[in-house]
């Protein structure tokens, strides 16, 4: 399937889930943001999902600036908060698919309760969070997720507060899909998001991201492409090869693909289905 | 069959999306395309063999490469 | 001097326009004996799109109330966006610098327009085309005579990282003599 | 009577009044003393085809009950002190981004965790002031059981029409307490639902300022837009122009200047020909009330104005009554509030003074009756 | 000049006000625009034994800044509008608990997420507003960079003087530019530190009503005591009595209202003839600045009154100024804040019109000279 | 050493560490607050803490008055925060030894964040979470570690909202110390507050608490002693049983213990030892 | 009856007394066509601790505006705490009934005292120490004949559980009773 | 080394503090305590083995047993 997409010889047309009066978008040039859009809009034509019916929530931060350029029912709210307002509007209307774009920051920073409690609900919604490993909308200050020593504009002494593992947190916390992709291995990550729109329940797929601008700069890493290269070479190993692989081939990687997956009841099922019943009965 | 006269992809490159950040560039396998002031051009469009990694990796939907 | 004198830099992010203000700023109110207030402005985003930043110089002990351009005696523009944006505050009489490659639709007005394409001469004549700034500081001072040719230097030094004290040395001693040349012309 | 009489709990008549306004969801976390909205919501809504939910916190649930008013439904939360200070980022958001719902602020003491079950109406300046930036502020003022039923439906009708969040605002005392009220029928009370629009989704534009309060489109009905709590132009895109920042900035108040007259509601009693005024609002209005009540019958001329709608401030009625009579009193359970804004208005042309009481319990008629004698 | 001389931002001379009053304790979340403050805290605290911390939120922020000062050391947090709304509850903590500890407000652009990077001075009544219940509110408005270190001093000794938060604010523009400014040496400037109790543990009341203000012992050092933000009494542990409840209350009101002339600030110009004043703080009030000596020019008696405490309000300034002046103009950032204490303060002595700007533009002095003219 | 202590013939001086004077507590008859406080202070009394080191700070709820009784430095905070008003006392004075004292509505609901944050960080302190799964303080909402169908003043239909399993949060968030005890086996408890607070790090111990008056009565458990009983017969195994008994036997249990023990660098040792020799250097 | 009858519920919380303020309340507004409010006051914490509740009654039409005690018509107390704390309030003539078992310490004042050992009635002949409040009830309106026994027996009987009816209905006869006795003396 | 005469154990109960839930009394073993009325008291102090399950869970501090 993947070799098939490679020869496609009409490139995917982006453009008709687009916004197109809107871009150029606001991200810095290099950004992995734009790659992770791309991939989740073929997973969306993969799935053959309704503008209609999509919604995107965000919170704030770079990474939350994608639904302003997606047709969608598209909803850009504050920092940290994105989750909520999805619950509120999935519960509300539950015919809406929704689609949660965050950060790091927004996601594991000051969303980090939203986040674990939107997992333990297990309400449907896919949640993408760009894990860049800084806040790049305010300048490059740490994160829950920069690796301990990194330099940012708060840490300029390098980080001492150990990263969250974000995909570890969904899953204690309740979310019944759990998985990670990176910006560089675009088409697995294109697969990964078909699965999770296909799940029912809470999806969150973790990207690991770049932001050259301020992670890139402050820690001595030249430009885009060898951040990308980075993350190719020295971030993740796939879930289907880390058996395979030799120890230190694995040792302080990062695990790509789907890491956790059961089918449990839906929190917007189960309140018609026992909530309401129960009380109209 | 014998294959007919080859024929070249066509690469559509959006100045007005693109940023030139070399992401394409620097991943494209045959080394087509180049920086060129403030946007990415076609540099040797024969090479082209098509695979779209330009297009599946820029950031900003500023390129696409047709059959 | 009048009680004050205003000077904007603008061109796009990434430029050194803030940078290139607080050298201004520096060479007037530190290593000259004037003063002096820098400011800014920014988009809704802090990266992209056009970037302008303002000096206001002033005697010594006169309080420079009002920190942001009421009536420019000098700008510098380095992009088409710029100039065709900010330049209307240029004050009659007044100096409207542009890089003569970028700035094609160059606007009228009652002030006198000098044109020098500043940024190739940053990637061609000194080999870095980030030292945009510093050459148009150079002429800057060179145009306006509002701090001195040394004052500026050592503004430009203390701000400029070992290595690159020398490139940043010749980016300015080009806008000094390319600007007393085009000055003449005034 | 025909309609059926029932003796209810201000907490409760404020869940039925929601619930009369076709009120579907309800997104809340409990505090004393407003619990008692959430847990019956959470036993009436899935009754009638609505949602209920609790939130991790107030924050949350302020988001969720925006959510679900942009899903179409019209929304309520309740919350107290504590949870008011919470909710204040995102109920700035509603404001901005014109989604309409409403907020229930039973007061307690504070500041802080302060005294949970004790009364107050020291939230009255946060209900306008609290949130950063400016932003228009309608907030209701009940002070009977039966009132808080009417004011919750007047406050769903306000924000649907207008557009904006609606605060009601009442102390523990009208909150915890009972009496016999009238639950009305349909069709008894005006019920205002949003306007939606009717054009073709390519031409909608949610904050089109040709109308001064654009019809709000639910999400997921074919009218795909963008919101945002960024500054944003006509279409609901962020904006960086002055000049569009500037328009919609000044809609957002504007709507509600101009209809000033629609938003505020005041009851008076005895004003014809007082000439010492009462301001006062919720359980503090009604000792008032028999306070001016007992004067009276000693033919002192008090009278009392009683806004149930404190923001936007009764500008109009207070400045009236500051023209005829030589002093307003205002008695508030807190250290000083409501008194400046009736100072402000006044603006020299009588006599301002307040009553304050901060200890836990209420503003005795006693007090008001001494004071009230004392300027007779 | 023999002290130093250096260019700085507004946000970088705030954080070096904070470490000259021996700040050694930072708590914060990044927002723009008051990031700089905690990027130049983060590399210098380390250097002179304090601690940074960068938190998870605004919340946990606010409530780690109080934690440090409860364990003795001078604390800060610096924040913009989404967040100093976050702030509120824990603010009213601070309050309530009698905690010292600064908080900066650089104000930008509102309401919610708003105009990051644009001015705007529309946080003024939230900064006393903001948090539920009734609770003391210092907040001070430097508007030169070189007054933005010594306020930031003044802020610290506030606040450990008077065991209370203090709120500094000042907009996005003088926040972000840069004038050279003079450093203060050790002893220029005045730098007071809290009391601390002198008794026997056992005798401690962290609330004494014998003081306005009583000392307060750090955390782990052999006094032992209670904080809780129920209402309480002398000895920190909640009461219920209503007697009790009503002295803490009042007593940490009355701190602020028995030292309003300490606490209280302004810059004066040209106001001994003023006919025409003006009421301005931060940039707007370098704008007005600029009008005045412009419109002195002329021979107009404009003059200026600059509060750099707004909070408590000057209201014996302004009724000075009310006086002796047929019209205060108040210039201000928001769409009337303010402009409506002025009116109450003047009482209808004089005119009172305000200037309002929501576009994320400055003021512009010809604005204000504009109306200066026309009054004149 | 739990013989020896059975066997004690002098009992325990609770009252050295009591204010005694607030005494009687505000807690409901039969409320296990009560005793989970009473196996802390013998687990303090065995590592022999001194009053004026310790720091007890805690949110809102019954649990949260916890501070309130003890005669140590003690801060009654704001709903949900303890951890990080807690966070900003261990920084600034490291010598403190920090206790926290909260529910499961003031550490999970609305204090989620700053608990994971706490754990991430791996800062000095003992976090006791009295998980009585009900909001026992505002009259019996149910709270996110309410079984699912449980009764609740806010679920009277039955709760349908998955709890969270504390212990797994705070271990995947990244606490060095996790444990379970009851307040039922209050000599097991207090072992572990011993071993507790001998860790360096984030010890987090979820004790699993009852609250008769609300969960109680709403979900048809006669009384104190009859829950009591119930988290002994039907809640828990011990971590050291629960491999050896059947599977039948342990399903749908909670297990009791040490869970989770693990030696990681200390946040304020960090601090120290990276950033200010750093800065300082 | 005069504008408004106060009456006043006092024991410690469980002891029922808000639900009797309810029913009193009820029975006045609800079942009988007076009107009511009811009102309480609980301490910082909403369990322990005296317990309090209020009933204002009034003619039908005439409004209650003050919901709290002014000067009390009746007061109940079940309590030596609650009377101490709270019989101040009880008004020239009006009435004072306590638990004669519990309150020992008995105040002094303008007012009738009504004794009853209402708990241990309801220990010992009813059967149930919860049904104090409904004897409470009982006596009360005989003693102030403010409602119907017939409006109170409505009220008790509709917030009270089936299986509970018969029990309550006892307690309530029982309260009317003695009060009826006890009413001689006054 | 014959046992002296039984001593017994003494009991103390601090009634201001019990608040009679009745816990010491459903888990002692020997069934040496009872509540009366709203306390809880010593019915039969010869069955105490002093335990001191009773103090342990106890949650109001309110029983103690003395060899
Ligand atoms: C309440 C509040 N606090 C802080 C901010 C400032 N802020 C905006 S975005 C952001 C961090 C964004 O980081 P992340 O989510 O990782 O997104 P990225 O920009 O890296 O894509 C912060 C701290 C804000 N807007 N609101
Ligand atoms: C901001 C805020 N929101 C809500 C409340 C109300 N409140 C007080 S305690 C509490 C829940 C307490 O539950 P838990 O932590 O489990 O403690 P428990 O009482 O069960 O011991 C709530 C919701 C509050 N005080 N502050
Ligand atoms: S700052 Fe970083 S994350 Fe933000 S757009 Fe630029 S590169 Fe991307
Ligand atoms: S399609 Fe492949 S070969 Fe062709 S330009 Fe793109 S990356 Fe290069
Ligand atoms: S990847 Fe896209 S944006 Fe970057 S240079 Fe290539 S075409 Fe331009
Ligand atoms: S309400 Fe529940 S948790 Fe609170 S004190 Fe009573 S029994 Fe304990
Ligand atoms: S010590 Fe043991 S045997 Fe004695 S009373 Fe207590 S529980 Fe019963
Ligand atoms: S366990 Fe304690 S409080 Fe309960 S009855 Fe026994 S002594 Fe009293
Ligand atoms: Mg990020
Ligand atoms: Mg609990």
């Amino acid at each position: 399937m993947a070799v098939a997409k490679q020869k496609l010889s009409v490139p995917f047309d982006y453009d008709k889930y687009l916004r197109k009066d809107k871009l150029p978008h606001i991200w810095c040039p290099g950004c992995g943001h734009g790659i992770v859009l791309k991939s989740l809009l073929r997973a969306i034509d993969n799935k053959e999902l309704s503008k209609n019916d999509l919604c995107m929530v965000s919170g704030i931060g770079c990474s939350s600036r994608t639904p302003g350029y997606v047709d969608f029912n598209t909803l850009h709210t504050i920092h940290g908060r994105a989750f909520s307002f999805a619950t509120g509007l999935k519960l509300a209307k539950p015919s809406l698919k929704m689609i949660i774009a965050t950060g790091d920051g927004d996601a594991m920073a000051i969303g980090g309760n939203h986040f674990i409690h939107t997992c333990r609900r297990n309400i449907d919604m896919l949640i993408i969070v760009y894990s860049n490993a800084i806040y790049g909308m305010t300048g490059g200050q740490f994160s829950p997720t920069t690796p301990i020593g990194s330099i940012a504009t708060t840490s300029r002494y390098g980080n001492v507060e150990p990263p969250f593992d974000i995909c570890e947190m969904a899953k204690a916390a309740g979310a019944t899909f759990v998985a990670r992709g990176t910006a560089y291995h675009t088409q697995e990550l294109e697969r990964t998001f078909t699965e999770a729109l296909g799940h029912k329940g809470t999806a969150v797929v973790e990207v690991i991201d770049s932001c050259p601008i301020y992670f890139g700069r402050m820690n001595k890493q030249r430009g885009a492409s060898e951040m990308m290269e980075n993350i190719e070479k020295n971030g993740t190993v796939s879930v289907k090869q880390v058996d395979k692989l030799p120890a230190e081939k694995t040792e302080g990687k990062l695990v790509r693909g789907i890491l956790h997956r059961v089918e449990k009841p839906e929190y917007c099922e189960q309140y018609d289905k026992l909530i309401v019943a129960k009380a109209t009965k | 069959m014998a294959e007919p006269a080859k024929k070249l992809p066509r690469i559509e490159i959006s100045e007005r999306r693109c940023k030139a950040c070399s992401i394409c560039v620097d991943f494209c396998p045959t080394n087509v395309l180049e920086i060129r002031g403030t946007t990415c051009v076609v540099k040797d469009l024969e090479a082209c063999t098509r695979c779209q990694l330009c297009d599946l990796r820029c950031p900003d939907f500023a390129i696409r490469v047709f059959d | 001097m009048a009680d004050r004198y205003e000077i904007r830099f603008s061109g796009s992010g990434g430029q050194g326009m803030i940078l290139a203000g607080i050298i201004m700023a520096e060479a007037a109110s530190i290593f000259g004996d004037k003063n002096a207030a820098q400011s800014q402005s920014y988009g809704p985003e802090s990266r992209g799109g056009a970037s302008r930043a303002e000096v206001i110089i002033a005697d010594a002990g006169v309080d420079i109330d009002y920190p942001k351009a009421t009536a420019i005696d000098c700008m510098l523009a380095l992009t088409q966006t710029a100039c065709t944006s900010y330049y209307s505050d240029v004050k009659k009489d007044g100096i409207l610098l542009i890089d003569e490659d970028e700035v094609t639709d160059i606007p009228e007005g009652d002030f006198k327009v000098v044109k020098y394409p500043i940024l190739r001469a940053a990637r061609e004549d000194i080999g870095k085309s980030i030292v945009g700034n510093i050459i148009s500081l150079g002429m800057i001072t060179e145009l306006t005579g509002i701090v001195s040719r040394e004052e500026m230097e050592n503004a430009v030094l203390s701000r400029v990282p070992k290595p690159f004290l020398e490139l940043n040395k010749s980016a300015l001693t080009l806008g000094f003599e390319k600007a007393s040349a085009l000055k003449k012309e005034l | 009577m025909a309609a059926k009489k029932k003796l209810m709990q201000g907490n409760e008549a404020c869940a039925e009044g929601a619930l009369y306004a076709g009120c579907k969801f309800y997104a809340g976390y409990p505090i004393t003393p407003s619990t008692e909205v959430a847990e019956i919501m959470s036993v009436e809504l899935p009754k009638r085809g609505g949602k209920f939910i609790q939130m991790e916190d107030e924050i949350a649930s302020m988001a969720a009950t925006i959510g679900g008013s942009l899903a179409g439904l019209k929304s309520l939360t309740a919350t107290s002190g504590p949870g008011f200070s919470l909710k204040q980022e995102a109920l700035g958001y509603a404001c901005l981004t014109e989604v309409p719902c409403v907020v229930i602020n039973v007061m307690r003491g504070g500041p802080s965790t302060g005294y949970p079950t004790g009364p107050s109406q020291s939230d009255i300046m946060q209900a306008k002031w609290g949130t950063h930036g400016d932003h228009p502020a309608i907030a209701l003022t009940p002070a009977y059981v039966q009132e808080i039923l009417d004011e919750t439906v007047r406050a769903f009708n306000l924000s649907e029409k207008y557009r904006t969040p609606v605060v009601v605002l009442y102390d523990e005392i009208v909150g915890h307490m009972r009496e016999p009220i009238t639950i009305p029928e349909p069709g008894d009370l005006e019920v205002i639902d949003r306007a939606k629009p009717d054009c073709d989704p390519e031409d909608y534009k949610p904050y089109d300022d040709k109308h001064l309060i654009a019809p709000l489109a639910p999400f997921g009905e074919g009218y795909r837009f963008h919101v945002t709590g960024l500054n944003h132009k006509e279409d609901g895109f962020p904006t960086n122009d002055s000049e569009m920042i500037d328009i919609n900035n000044r809609r957002i108040m504007q709507k509600i200047d101009d209809n000033i007259d629609d938003i505020c509601k005041n009851d008076e009693s005895n004003l014809e020909d007082a000439e010492i005024g009462i301001f006062a609002v919720g359980s503090t209005s009604r000792s008032a009330k028999f306070s001016v009540n007992a004067a009276r019958k000693k033919s002192i001329k008090a009278g009392l104005l009683r806004p149930l709608t404190i923001w936007p401030f009764p500008d109009k009625a207070v400045g009236e009554l500051a023209e005829k009579c030589k002093v307003i009193i205002v008695p508030e359970l807190n250290l000083g509030q409501m008194v400046n804004e009736v100072k402000r208005v006044a603006a020299g042309r009588c006599e301002v003074v307040g009553i304050h009481r901060v200890d836990g319990e209420p503003i005795k008629p006693a007090q008001i009756t001494e004071l009230i004698e004392k300027y007779s």
